[in-house]
């Protein structure tokens, strides 16, 4: 919080956003007006630190699994997977077809579900009910009265067998625990394979109809594809993704691709070479650091192919890769880039910072996908091949996942009995953080015009510009999808409706 | 709220002054260690005033929690004494301590206690003048490593001050 | 503060206001010349609820206790505090006086601050603070006590003695006399046990087996005596006051109506070494270990019987039966004595030669040898030779260093004194001087401890009769080797203390080692009553003094050497006070046990079990159909080990709950944290 | 208790506020969790503040009356100045505050950093790390001069603090995170105003027994012969995790979860705080594993609980600022 009588200097006005709102974690925009009311800087700040980085050390690395998750409880999966990868590593162990497999289905299911809560309660809002339209309307809930309960219903139904097929896993809904070094805690028998194909199956189908209604809401309105195309949310950074041996979009493993502002490649490299490529730098004005690209450099927030900044979100992922790993996304993948660069084949990256939102919905559909193909492999359900121990010697070791809101990079050293001595974590979010602050500023200064009255719906638009990231502040909460079907119901007229929806869920 | 993020309050601990003396809580047995000391004060050994006995059947009775509730509630240092391993008057009582007290040291070596500071020893009941040095020794280690105060570093740290309720009106 | 106790229940209100009235002893100056008693009953007397804080001359007079009479009900008091003495000595005079009080016994505090306050700290002042802080502590306990209520268990009025020896025998003789039904169980098939090894007795030089045989003879003809020989306790159960002990009983073999028992063994082909006389003689499969012994009928040793039946024809089959199968019984008894005894050190192979020189033999080998009745006739001859020289070694098996001698097999080494070798053997050394004049005898020791009446004698009387001592050094142990010129079989190289160590050589004809004692192995009887055992594997009383005939297992009593090494004067001694305090306890009809025992909160019982496996007493078991844990109060000592262990504070110890020591913790340290932190619990 | 809001719903509608401080967002999902109930909650309840669903700032809430919020569930705990003002506000503006899952109520996981200090901390971030380049040695500071005035960001605290560590906190909703039945029990209890209000830290939505209450898996009475770590060895399935050697901390382990660990093959890790009464669960835990040892000699002893990779990590996973101690020297 700012205090009430903080030094601005003489004849500055500031304009405190604070918090940031329909975010998950903490952020801050400060904006400083001149006289005249132009704006003469804007920081965007993250007040919130939480040092797991330290307090992991003296732990046993086989429980860093289970510890991380408490980094994000929205994305658990995606730390809890890209740490036992990490301890894969630090054991140097092999892991046995069938565990490869669960832990790729399991963290593509869950790729889905963190996707579409995203979309919906967090994207949508600002493109269905307007950029300046009353903030009280301007959330999930006017959505819902716009587009139909049915939609409220689906996405309910999304998260609500997104989470039954995380315990089906591992036990737990929230924070799993089920990923341990070596493979997974217990094999899935072919009852728990059924009920995972059925989910996996009407995940894909709830992807289709997603695209579909990207196209009726936004791509359908002018004004809307305007705003993204030529309003103030561009930037020519790099682009960061996973990517498989055929350069297609992979969520769980791969190697790190990163592809300049026009398109080419600029490097690629395995999860433990992450050092040559990556550094951060600290700012006293936040909690959050600032990755960079090592071989361009840090020339400070400016965008650019001299600017060592990149980005790492489902747009950049897209632009990193060639194409999709399956039909349905690649097929999304294409009419992406023509409609916005006018090259279906991506190789021209797209740099629309409001576009992420539909790169976003083509990743849902290509983890749906994923799963289906996953899941219908008769290996999956192998009594033996869940696991292997690790009896090797514990030194050191990288895990890197693409968690939603970006590239994931867990590296521990530990000593010889697998007690942690060392971790450094590059959160999703992180990458993003120097670009969201460009963003930030960039469409504060073109949105607030001199002499012009500051209007909240000015203020939300800025707030657009972050949004756009699902940002996850120093990974902290990431909360909104839950409190979204809860508002779809507050503002729900209709009982009959309801009780549909009631009949949608699943009782787990 | 001009002071760096990463300035941790000055140790509050007061300085160790002339008359500061060493506060030692002591958990002993009945049968043995008790008894010890009693024959200790029967054969009048003189030994430093610093620690208060508080007495159990059975060392077997001594739960951690008491020796980490001592220190969290200002003592400088603990002593945990039982009957020798197989010479317990519950049989295997003081087995439970044999391996407690050990485990309990770690967690003490965590939170920064000074080993010195934690003391678990057997002592007979023909014991008296072991157990008169033992409390002796126990008090010197304790009195050079100076006062704990963990009340007082705990409220430095900001542990219960927003409890006073005037507080709240900011 | 107890609220942190329980941070999400809601506080049960106390029944009634706390009323404490504490009293302070000056013991007549032994406190009040250190401690300010005064001082402490003014600091005290501040407190909250404390309604009287005095000071008294001699608490524990008669004007004490009725001071404190008074004021409870003057003054309505409900808690009462002494500080005094410590309360091993007076906490049961001051509970009574609150029951004469018409107060529940257990709303009494006991502090220590003479013992370990006025005797031990030098500093008045700082002495007068401790004491402070030691009855502040109490305060804060006291409110916390519930009245309590001894638990009484009805007594069957009945003993079992376990061990024919003569602390078995004593025992059952006594608590025969005393009108109760003893049922006495031997192992072997003979009763007397190590007694029936000697043959006269110091101090008085009595004839031991005429002595013994007085004994018997009065335990086995008394009406209310069963006695069951070569029987084994196989399992007990139950507790103080109903014991049931499975005794498996082997057959004899022979009945009374074999007569012609010299014939019966002599037709015996199979032989095989005397226990009697420790291996200085064989015996045959039936047999009977001496003349006078008791029952007056042989036994068959079935381990080495082969039931030919040459025994059998000899005698035309009359009183033997080689057919007969064993038999278990159960015994039904009130209370239990233990008379286990000892066996004699054995000592290893090489230990001062021995195994190597066949002229090394232990002082029970000689006592054999010295026996009229014995297997050289009362000749002492060792070895097929006349002994002309002879040595004992002292302290073989016991007072043994580690490092210095060979340990056990439990890796121990028998540090403590076997107490009885040293008046036997000087015994010995007299015996032979007086029947064997012209023999010499070398006693080598490392200390002389003849500690009993009369015994110091037969030190001087060795000494005048030209025994001729040698000191030696525990840390270099003398050596037995063979004799390099051949006058003596062996030869003995000792470092002599007396002689400001010179090395002297001792050729002789034979060495004695003075054997120790150690416990009699009887590790099932351990386990089956739960014996506490001392660092010298002997069984252990409850208090060597308040309690020494008593093992903390209520209901189980300790007679003779199975408790430490004793002669037989001790021993007798030792049963006769087993015998009449298992007799008084019997009287009573009825047990009263100590409070103290723990409960489970079955409210918070999460049947995770884990105080099953750390309860001594198996006093614990699950209730499959609540899934949780029950506590048999009467087997339960009162060790609060489980209410320590219990994850979820579900058990807790009477006397000693969580918070109850919990606030002697918070009270001792009160002046170190002015006002609580919060821990969870109320803030107001 | 009845589930039928009709019987729990007060005729005016609550006005519910929810704010997280140093916790992760698994609380907010576990509160959606309770599904279709949720219809039910819209039905009695408002939410009048929620950073991260609905655009209230805190200049709003500020300007709401004292007492205007009936239930605000608080998660996370205290790791910066921030989160104690935020704390203070809401307590001044709820009528009833609740600690809502394990950071809130015992420091949760986060807590873990009272065993490191703050410049070991920051170092670990911002200085001694592999990816950083920091040539200046930068560190966030509270307050940053820019050309145009102050920045500010708030103080980082020595040590993890709990809600009811700087404020008075009426309810506790432990776990990590609450499980969603539990929760929904719960908050019909206090709509319903089944549990005395005002009443301090009264714990809900769990219950006093341990997990062992709940866990299916069998206890055959042996004592630890040897402690096994998950990655290195297989649990016999059926089998009690503790007595196998695995580091169970369930018998000191509130339960209401469910025991979904242990069914999974893995051990308890202590998630929902302490059972029962007990205050300490690292010392509960210590006194009982090292109770059930299979050691006769000190030295067997020693060596077994030499076994134990991270006693103080393992057994205060998610409790260390409510243990005794709350933070190392």
């Amino acid at each position: 919080m700012t205090t009430p009588h903080v030094h601005t200097k003489e004849g500055y006005r500031r304009i405190s956003i604070d918090p940031i709102t329909r975010l998950e974690g903490h952020g801050k925009i400060d904006i400083f007006l001149d006289a005249e009311g132009a704006v003469a800087d804007c920081y965007f700040q993250v007040p919130e630190l939480r040092g797991f980085e330290k307090f992991c050390e003296g732990r046993p690395v086989e429980d860093l699994p289970r510890i991380t998750p408490r980094i994000c409880g929205v994305c658990p999966e995606a730390h809890h997977m890209a740490s036992a990868k990490a301890c894969d590593a630090v054991y140097g162990v092999e892991l046995p077809p069938t565990a490869r497999m669960l832990r790729e289905l399991q963290y593509n299911i869950f790729f889905v579900t963190d996707h579409t809560t995203h979309f919906y309660a967090l994207g949508a809002p600002d493109f269905v009910m307007g950029p300046d339209s009353d903030p009280a309307t301007r959330n999930i809930i006017g959505v819902i009265g716009k587009v139909g309960v049915e939609i409220g219903g689906q996405v309910i139904q999304c998260r609500a067998w997104g989470h039954e097929a995380a315990a089906i896993f591992g036990g737990k809904r929230v924070n799993p625990v089920n990923a341990i070094p070596g493979g997974m805690s217990k094999p899935i028998s072919q009852a728990e394979r059924e009920r995972l194909e059925e989910i996996a199956r009407w995940m894909v189908d709830f992807g289709k109809f997603t695209l579909k209604l990207f196209h009726d809401l936004v791509l359908a309105n002018p004004a809307y594809l305007d705003l993204i195309v030529n309003g103030p949310y561009i930037h020519r950074t790099y682009s960061m993704g996973l990517v498989d041996e055929n350069n297609k979009v992979n969520f769980y493993e791969g190697q790190v691709r990163v592809v300049d502002p026009d398109g080419v490649e600029f490097c690629r490299y395995a999860p433990h070479e992450y050092m040559d490529h990556i550094a951060e730098r600290v700012e006293p004005w936040s909690y959050l650091k600032f990755p960079y690209l090592k071989g361009v450099g840090w020339k400070g927030l400016v965008d650019g192919k001299e600017s060592g900044v990149y980005r790492a979100t489902p747009q950049s992922r897209l632009n990193a890769a060639d194409g999709m790993s399956t039909p349905v996304a690649q097929e999304a993948y294409e009419e992406y880039f023509e409609t916005l660069t006018g090259d279906r084949s991506g190789r021209t990256p797209v740099h629309h910072t409001l576009a992420i939102h539909w790169a976003r919905v083509v990743e849902m559909v290509n983890a749906a996908e994923r799963a289906l193909e996953l899941i219908r492999n008769p290996e999956i359900t192998h009594p033996e091949n869940y696991r292997t121990l690790c009896l090797g010697t514990p030194r050191e070791g990288v895990g890197i996942v693409e968690a939603p809101r970006g590239t994931l990079t867990h590296h521990y050293v530990t000593d010889d009995n697998g007690i942690v001595k060392k971790v450094n974590l590059i959160v999703g979010t992180t990458n993003n953080n120097a670009a969201i602050c460009m963003s930030v500023k960039k469409a504060a200064q073109s949105l607030i015009r001199r002499g012009g009255e500051v209007k909240e719906g000015i203020l939300n638009m800025i707030e657009m510009a972050f949004r756009a990231y699902d940002p996850c502040y120093g990974c902290a909460t990431h909360s909104l999808p839950g409190q979204m079907p809860l508002i779809v119901r507050i503002r729900r007229p209709d009982g009959e409706v309801i009780r549909e929806i009631r009949r949608d869920r699943p009782t787990a | 709220m001009s002071e760096p993020a990463n300035t941790a309050p000055a140790d509050p601990r007061p300085a160790a002054g002339p008359n500061w003396q060493p506060r030692i809580i002591g958990f002993l047995c009945y049968w043995c260690s008790y008894t010890g000391a009693d024959m200790a004060g029967t054969a009048r050994m003189k030994y430093p005033p610093n620690v208060d006995i508080i007495r159990v059947m059975c060392s077997g009775r001594i739960d951690p929690e008491l020796v980490t509730t001592a220190f969290a509630r200002g003592a400088d240092g603990v002593l945990v004494c039982g009957c020798h391993i197989g010479d317990c008057h519950y049989i295997t009582g003081n087995h439970k301590t044999m391996a407690r007290m050990p485990l309990l040291k770690r967690i003490l070596l965590d939170m920064g206690i000074e080993p010195e500071r934690f003391r678990h020893e057997w002592v007979s009941a023909a014991e008296g003048e072991k157990f008169s040095k033992l409390v002796a020794e126990l008090t010197e280690q304790v009195r050079r490593l100076g006062p704990l105060d963990w009340p007082g570093l705990m409220r430095a740290r900001g542990v219960g001050h927003g409890m006073d309720l005037k507080a709240w009106g900011e | 503060m107890t609220a942190d106790r329980h941070p999400h229940r809601p506080q049960s209100p106390p029944a009634e206001a706390i009323r404490i009235g504490v009293f302070i002893c000056h013991c007549g100056g032994n406190i009040s010349d250190v401690v300010d008693v005064r001082r402490v009953a003014e600091e005290v007397g501040r407190l909250p609820d404390v309604v009287l804080s005095t000071t008294h001359m001699f608490m524990c007079s008669d004007p004490g206790q009725m001071l404190i009479e008074e004021k409870i009900r003057e003054l309505g008091l409900n808690r009462v505090i002494v500080a005094a003495c410590s309360p091993t000595l007076h906490q049961l005079t001051f509970r009574r006086t609150l029951g004469r009080a018409g107060l529940n016994q257990y709303l009494f505090e006991h502090v220590n601050i003479r013992e370990q306050v006025s005797w031990v700290v030098e500093d008045k002042a700082a002495a007068t603070l401790k004491a402070t802080r030691l009855v502040r502590a109490a305060v804060g306990r006291i409110r916390h006590l519930q009245p309590l209520a001894k638990r009484r268990i009805m007594i069957h009025p009945s003993a079992l003695v376990i061990g024919g020896g003569v602390a078995g025998l004593v025992a059952t003789r006594d608590l025969a006399k005393r009108g109760m039904r003893v049922t006495l169980v031997e192992n072997t098939p003979f009763l007397g046990g190590r007694m029936a090894q000697l043959y006269t007795l110091f101090p008085s030089n009595e004839d031991a087996k005429e002595l013994l045989g007085k004994l018997i003879a009065e335990v086995v003809h008394h009406p209310l005596v069963t006695v069951h020989t070569s029987a084994q306790v196989m399992s007990s159960s139950g507790i103080v006051g109903d014991f049931r002990t499975k005794l498996r009983i082997s057959p004899r073999g022979v009945d009374k109506r074999l007569t012609q028992v010299g014939i019966a063994m002599a037709a015996c082909p199979e032989e095989t070494i005397s226990e009697y006389n420790f291996g200085l003689t064989r015996r045959k499969a039936i047999y009977m270990p001496y003349p006078g012994c008791w029952p007056q009928m042989p036994a068959i040793d079935w381990r080495s019987c082969t039931k030919c039946g040459k025994c059998q024809a000899v005698v035309g089959g009359k009183g033997i039966d080689l057919a007969q199968e064993p038999k278990e019984i159960e015994i039904h008894s009130g209370v239990i004595v233990l008379a286990t005894g000892y066996d004699p050190y054995e000592p290893m192979f090489g230990e001062y030669g021995s195994g190597i020189f066949p002229e090394v033999i232990t002082l029970q080998q000689l006592i054999r040898i010295l026996d009229p009745e014995g297997p050289t006739a009362g000749q002492f001859v060792v070895n097929g030779r006349p002994v002309r020289s002879m040595a004992f070694i002292h302290c073989a098996g016991a007072r043994q260093y580690e490092g210095i001698n060979m340990p056990q097999p439990s890796g121990k080494v028998n540090d403590y004194c076997a107490r009885t070798c040293c008046t036997a053997a000087l015994h010995q050394a007299n015996e032979i001087k007086e029947r064997f004049p012209g023999i010499e005898i070398y006693d080598i020791y490392q200390d002389i401890r003849t500690y009993g009446r009369g015994h110091e004698n037969y030190y001087e009387r060795a000494s005048e009769r030209g025994v001729i001592f040698i000191r030696f050094d525990p840390m270099r142990l003398p050596k037995v080797r063979h004799d390099p010129r051949g006058e003596k079989p062996v030869v003995i190289m000792v470092q002599d203390m007396l002689t400001n160590r010179m090395d002297v050589e001792v050729p002789v004809d034979v060495v004695v080692l003075a054997t120790g004692v150690m416990p009699h192995d009887i590790s099932e009887l351990v386990d089956m009553y739960k014996c506490a055992v001392g660092y010298d594997s002997f069984l252990l009383e409850v208090h060597p003094k308040l309690r020494p005939v008593e093992l903390a297992v209520s209901g189980v009593f300790l007679a003779g050497s199975c408790q430490g090494p004793m002669d037989i004067t001790e021993c007798s001694a030792a049963a006769a006070a087993a015998a009449s305090k298992a007799a008084a306890l019997i009287a009573q009809g009825q047990v009263e046990m100590d409070p103290f025992i723990a409960r489970v909160n079955e409210d918070l019982c999460s049947g995770c079990q884990t105080c099953l496996t750390v309860c001594p007493y198996e006093a614990i078991t699950r209730d499959p159909r609540k899934g949780v844990a029950v506590i048999n109060e009467a087997l339960c000592t009162g060790c609060g080990t489980c209410a320590a262990t219990c994850p979820s504070n579900a058990i807790q110890q009477f006397g000693f709950t969580d918070t109850q020591v919990m606030a002697e913790v918070e009270m001792l340290l009160a002046d170190m944290m002015p006002e609580p932190l919060p821990t969870g619990g109320s803030h107001e | 208790m009845s589930t039928n809001p009709n019987n729990a719903a007060p005729v005016a509608k609550l006005k519910i506020a929810k704010y997280w401080a140093a916790s992760c967002g698994g609380c907010d999902i576990s509160l959606l969790e309770i599904g279709p109930n949720l219809l039910e909650l819209i039905k009695i309840a408002d939410v009048v503040f929620w950073p991260c669903a609905a655009d209230f700032k805190y200049e709003d809430v500020r300007n709401y009356p004292d007492g205007y919020i009936d239930l605000c569930f608080y998660n996370g705990g205290i790791r910066n100045s921030e989160q104690e003002e935020v704390a203070r506000l809401l307590r001044r503006k709820s009528k009833s505050l609740i600690a809502y899952g394990q950071c809130a109520v015992d420091g949760g996981i986060p807590a873990l950093a009272n065993l490191k200090t703050v410049k070991g901390i920051f170092n670990a971030s911002y200085h001694d790390n592999p990816s950083i380049d920091n040539p200046a040695g930068v560190e966030p500071q509270p307050v940053t001069p820019s050309e145009y005035g102050d920045l500010e960001i708030p103080r980082f605290y020595p040590q993890v603090l709990r809600l009811k560590d700087v404020v008075p906190v009426d309810y506790e909703i432990p776990g990590c995170p609450p499980q969603s039945d539990r929760v929904w029990e719960a908050i019909l209890a206090l709509a319903g105003g089944q549990v005395p209000l005002q009443n301090r830290n009264v714990k809900v939505a769990c219950y006093d027994k341990a997990v062992c209450d709940e866990c299916k898996l069998e206890k055959r009475n042996v004592r630890i012969k040897e402690f096994k770590r998950v990655h290195t060895s297989i649990p016999e399935p059926g089998w009690c995790l503790l007595e196998q050697g695995y580091l169970c901390v369930g018998p000191a382990t509130r339960s209401g979860c469910g025991a979904l660990c242990p069914a999974a093959g893995m051990p308890c890790e202590g998630c929902y705080g302490p059972a029962g009464d007990v205050v300490d669960q690292g010392t509960a835990m210590v006194s009982a594993i090292a109770s059930m040892l299979d050691a006769r000699t000190e030295e067997q002893a020693q060596e077994l609980i030499d076994q134990i990779a991270d006693p103080t990590g393992t057994f205060y996973r998610f409790t260390l600022a409510s243990s005794h101690l709350k933070a190392r020297k």
